[in-house]
């Protein structure tokens, strides 16, 4: 779960890391406002969650409220579109409005996971303000990896080295060992998996501030991170995904005709892999997961049709936990309550797949074809939809 | 033989008295496994269809000599189970549960190590050695004995390919499902390893996805020690970059954890990788043909 | 650093554990009116740092306030003598005077280091209030010792086994799981080197309760438990003892004659051995330290010589950090300042041990003997003081 | 050759700039010993008389090659230091600091299982190996090279052996002071696997205290495992039950860590225990004649 940049300061100055002064803006007059405290001179951001703001114009520099004002106008309640996101962009509900802090150097600091290693692993590089991941391939030399030990945790003397290698001396070294320490209890106390301030910079009056900072979640683990479970914004995710969560199907929005339905992750996209083979465009991801009943399966089905790219479906089955005909007549029931007269290819194998069939089979009056093979299922729903069908 | 267990094997359930550690207890049960306990806290002294539940990992070690633990407890208890099987002094725990905390993961992961308790999971379907045991929640009856191994980090992806090997008459010597969660127990190496020793497993079919690069490092690793045909598939070619597809592994993020460079890794190791997932048998068929192995179970 | 019992349960009673009600009075009326509070009915236990307070009468049952009032005139500011205690016993300052709690069994639960084994330890037996090295020689399989791991801590299944080891089932069982989870937690946030509860008990109205509590502090650790270091009790302590760890010296009353001055642990401890062997009675150990300055000697002369019972000093010296000479020097600033006239046998060894000697010879006026070698040294002041001498 | 330090060692002093650091360290370097390095954080970039100081152990192992840490830096901060050093890749820390919570040591116990820096201490006079290298507080001039290896767990006791040793004409090949705290990083046993396998150490002589098991581990070893000949002493006969003899780890409790109970299981082991402490050099020479050997150095 990603937290905006207003949420992630907060978050860290509650760890007593320092990060501009700032406040958030709703509304053109909240912009203008905000932006008077600072006398006139301010930067807004917009609050989406996707990187690339700055040049896709999400950030703005304002010398008077004014100037604020008609940076808000043009930025609020619209969707911006940057880089990282889809090409519809994301909507722009909220500004942060900060002081303009004057800078002398920016670095770049972050906490995550290192998976081969199976340890929390802290990055940093003298290089602020830039894609970590480019600098790591242009200069490897420029970009420092600590693997944390969980036994001995992340202790000054890694603090120490890792000031150093930033090149912080005396007061801002002292205050970077400090800041490094608050990240990692940070990180660990609210169940991060990443926590990245981007630019760290050396002010020009010699403070140590997080500029900016982008802090996920383990989605695992908000069941014991409720207050920050609370802070997620809906308003950054397809609805369509907003609502497959609810039900814990996932879901994800591929912008093609073919609506999917799978069960099991590995096999919804063995099946999106497919289907593009055979030349077909998955309309989505969707996994009803390993034990969907038959409400789930109505919902998925749902969910799946509310795409209106949605010409046709697939659906790929493996009875394993599932059993086929459970899943037919849900299938069933879903194409029968949505009225649905879209074609329908159903595979399934595994447990119960006969009855699933003869369950199918059966309905006539639905536009379900059946098939038995995965590459058969694929084909054929290209073919239903191909103009030439 | 097989790899990680067999008919000898004594299971114990964590979780034996919740929905699905019931289902499975008994579904593994009905296969064959010998099924010998669970453990539930609080419901010691009770029984769930002639299995004894006790309070503690520790009792069913010591009344029923379990050896292998499945794990069947809600995401916030499982790391504290593979803890609790460990140090009751069981061999292998393999987890079932979805959605345990990275943190908590990183903990056990570091307690694991110089342990002799092997972890297989979190997240994961779990392991069969057909015909003998089944530790998980596998379908049994798409699986035939014979010397496939199969080490995938899918569950329903996996019977696909099961069920293709089985139809084209190759058996399996043992199936590990190792899961698909950012950290986890075994890795693909470490199966591959157990696959290398074992006399019964003639050649390896190996199930990746997108995320991370436990792919290529297996590729490095059959490179320099893998002594039979492996052949593998490779899903997510088509996963778009950034999101989480479905497993909390699977995602592709900063370039990292792509499907071409796990499948070009491979193939540089002269694993056959199969272009579609309905081709992941012929795949097999191929890599045994290749190393001069009968393509199908004698 | 030990606790008093009621500093114990006080502290057990802050993470959650129960103890019985109680109150802590210091003089006759106060013991008669905590009886009061609980309807005369109370036990009143002395309050000092030593075990085996039952048997010796320093703790007793009151049926009514008045029994109360004369328990506490018969124990209060009298020295209560255990044996755990030396000879003189120790001061009862005060008393606690607690409720009556009906006992349906008794337990032990303690948690202390496995210095083998370099890690805590937690230790439960289902016999309580008894001695529980006795119990481990007479029937081992009563207890249960369990090594916890740092890395992992001592965990729920950890309790739930020692829980069932114990016989508590149900919702005592949850009851033992908690209190030993907060006793561990206890034990490790306030750096404990010992913390029992014998007996635990198992009350006729279901509940689990520290009937009693040892808990002692690690002096290690007292830098960083400045709450708990504020608890000592000096009364309890033999004050040449408390006097020394003023000034860092580790000073141990041991009842002869020849007061001894040493520097290093092993070497004192070494230095009585020798004495004894000799046929002479130590006064005490004293550990001057590593580093003594010429105040620290000159101190640790000053409390050696307090002890009435001190009819002559042995110093015994290995210079290495310290230097022959300026222990001289020290010593004889020291015998100077203090006027004695006792004799002191002087052997030195090491760093400037002839600058050292040469020193001290010039002193004819001080009643010093100079010796070569240890053994020399121990006899030579076992004969200044023998009878015949 | 010599065990754990000779004239190649290459020292950093953690906690340089320190009262105690700065005595000991140039004493060392006075001694003979290589000091290459200090570190005290924040006062990285001065120097020592000559001796470089950096704010990490990583620094000077990196810019001086630094192998053997020696820590004087205070209680609060020594477990730190001890990881630093272990971090590092420091081979050999020896921690001189007295008064290190036990709480810190559990965990800096736990951190070194498993893990290739030896540590000496803490609570110690550190280690010398004479003629060559010092590493500590010891008193330099009392030792001559030779073939007695030395181990104790206390300070000047250990000095009035070696005084009797060299006086007797038995030279000390390496002389280790292991501390006297409850929880230590190398044992009696550690130094005398070491020992054992030095050719240059012809015999050891343990000097132990009241307080633990660690002199009857180490009988028991020494019955099983060691080829050389062994001579004792314990102290603290006369020490009473219940009182903490000046080292932490100095204390009779529960019936455990008994002077008298060491000496019997360290005869029972073949070893020769002096009576008193004026007869440790006896003691040694006793032993070493008992197993053949020349009770003086050549």
């Amino acid at each position: 779960m990603k937290l905006h940049e207003f949420q992630a300061k907060n978050l860290l100055a509650q760890y007593g890391i320092i990060v501009p002064r700032g406040t958030l803006a709703c509304s053109v007059d909240e912009a203008g406002q905000a932006a008077e405290t600072f006398g006139g001179a301010c930067v807004l951001k917009a609050q989406v969650h996707a990187g690339g703001r700055g040049k896709a114009g999400g950030v703005a520099l304002a010398q008077t409220a004014d100037q604020a004002r008609d940076i808000a106008r043009r930025l609020l309640h619209h969707r911006l579109v940057t880089v990282q996101t889809e090409e519809q962009g994301l909507p722009v509900n909220s500004l942060l409005v900060e002081e303009l802090v004057p800078v002398a150097r920016e670095l770049y600091l972050s906490l995550t996971l290192d998976r081969s290693a199976g340890r929390y692993c802290l990055i940093a590089s003298a290089e602020g303000g830039v894609d970590i991941e480019q600098t790591a391939r242009q200069a490897p030399e420029r970009v420092r990896r600590l693997n944390i030990d969980p036994l001995i945790g992340l202790r000054s003397f890694h603090a120490r080295g890792i000031a150093r290698f930033l090149g912080l001396k005396g007061q801002l070294g002292n205050a970077a060992v400090d800041l490094i320490a608050a990240l990692y209890r940070c990180f660990l106390e609210k169940d991060a998996s990443l926590l990245e301030i981007n630019p760290l910079v050396v002010s020009e009056d010699g403070r140590l501030l997080a500029m900016d900072a982008k802090v996920s979640i383990d989605d695992s683990a908000l069941f014991r991170q409720r207050d920050l479970a609370g802070w997620k914004d809906d308003s950054q995710y397809d609805p369509l995904e907003v609502r497959a969560a609810r039900s814990e199907i996932a879901y994800i929005k591929m912008g093609g005709c073919i609506g999917c339905l799978v069960n099991g992750a590995g096999l919804a996209m063995a099946t999106l892999d497919m289907l593009t083979e055979c030349g077909g465009q998955p309309a989505n991801f969707l996994d009803v997961g390993g034990s969907a009943d038959q409400d789930k399966v109505v919902e998925a089905f749902r969910i799946l049709l509310e795409d209106p790219h949605v010409t046709g479906v697939l659906v790929n089955i493996f009875g394993g936990i599932m059993r086929c005909d459970l899943i037919a007549e849900s299938l069933i029931a879903a194409a029968t309550a949505t009225s649905s007269r879209l074609p329908i290819v159903v595979r399934m194998a595994g447990a119960r797949r006969d009855e699933g069939r003869q369950l199918l089979e059966n309905q006539a009056d639905l536009n379900i074809i059946w098939q038995d093979g995965l590459a058969a299922a694929a084909t054929a729903i290209v073919q239903q939809l191909s103009p030439t069908a | 033989m097989a790899i990680l267990i067999d008919r000898r094997s004594r299971i114990v359930v964590q979780g034996l008295t919740g929905n699905s550690g019931r289902r499975h207890g008994l579904l593994c049960r009905d296969y064959g496994s010998q099924v010998v306990a669970g453990v539930t806290p609080g419901k010691g002294g009770t029984q769930i269809d002639g299995i004894p539940v006790f309070d503690t990992v520790a009792e069913a070690v010591e009344t029923c000599a379990a050896d292998v633990s499945m794990i069947f407890v809600p995401p916030s208890a499982a790391a504290e189970a593979i803890l609790e099987a460990s140090d009751a002094g069981i061999r292998l725990a393999v987890c079932i549960t979805e959605g345990v905390p990275v943190r908590d993961m990183v903990l056990v992961n570091r307690a694991l190590a110089n342990n002799p308790m092997r972890l297989i999971g979190p997240n994961c379907p779990g392991l069969i050695t057909p015909g003998q045991c089944k530790v998980g929640i596998l379908p049994g009856d798409i699986h035939r004995p014979g010397s496939i191994g199969v080490v995938s980090r899918s569950g329903t992806l996996t019977y696909e390919a099961v069920q293709q090997l089985t139809d084209a008459g190759l058996g399996q010597s043992t199936c590990v499902g190792i899961g698909g969660d950012p950290i986890i127990g075994s890795s693909f190496i470490d199966i591959l390893t157990l696959f290398n020793d074992d006399p019964d497993t003639h050649g390896v079919f190996l199930i990746g996805e997108i995320g991370g690069t436990a792919e290529e490092q297996a590729a490095t690793w059959i490179r320099r020690h893998m002594r039979k045909p492996v052949a593998a598939y490779i899903a997510g070619m088509t996963a778009p970059p950034g999101k989480r597809m479905g497993h909390a592994g699977a995602i592709v993020s900063g370039g990292s954890g792509r499907a071409k460079d796990k499948v070009a890794a491979l193939r540089d190791s002269g694993v056959r990788v199969a272009e579609s997932p309905a081709r992941m048998a012929a795949a097999m068929q191929s890599a045994l043909e290749a190393a001069g192995l009968s393509s199908h179970d004698s």
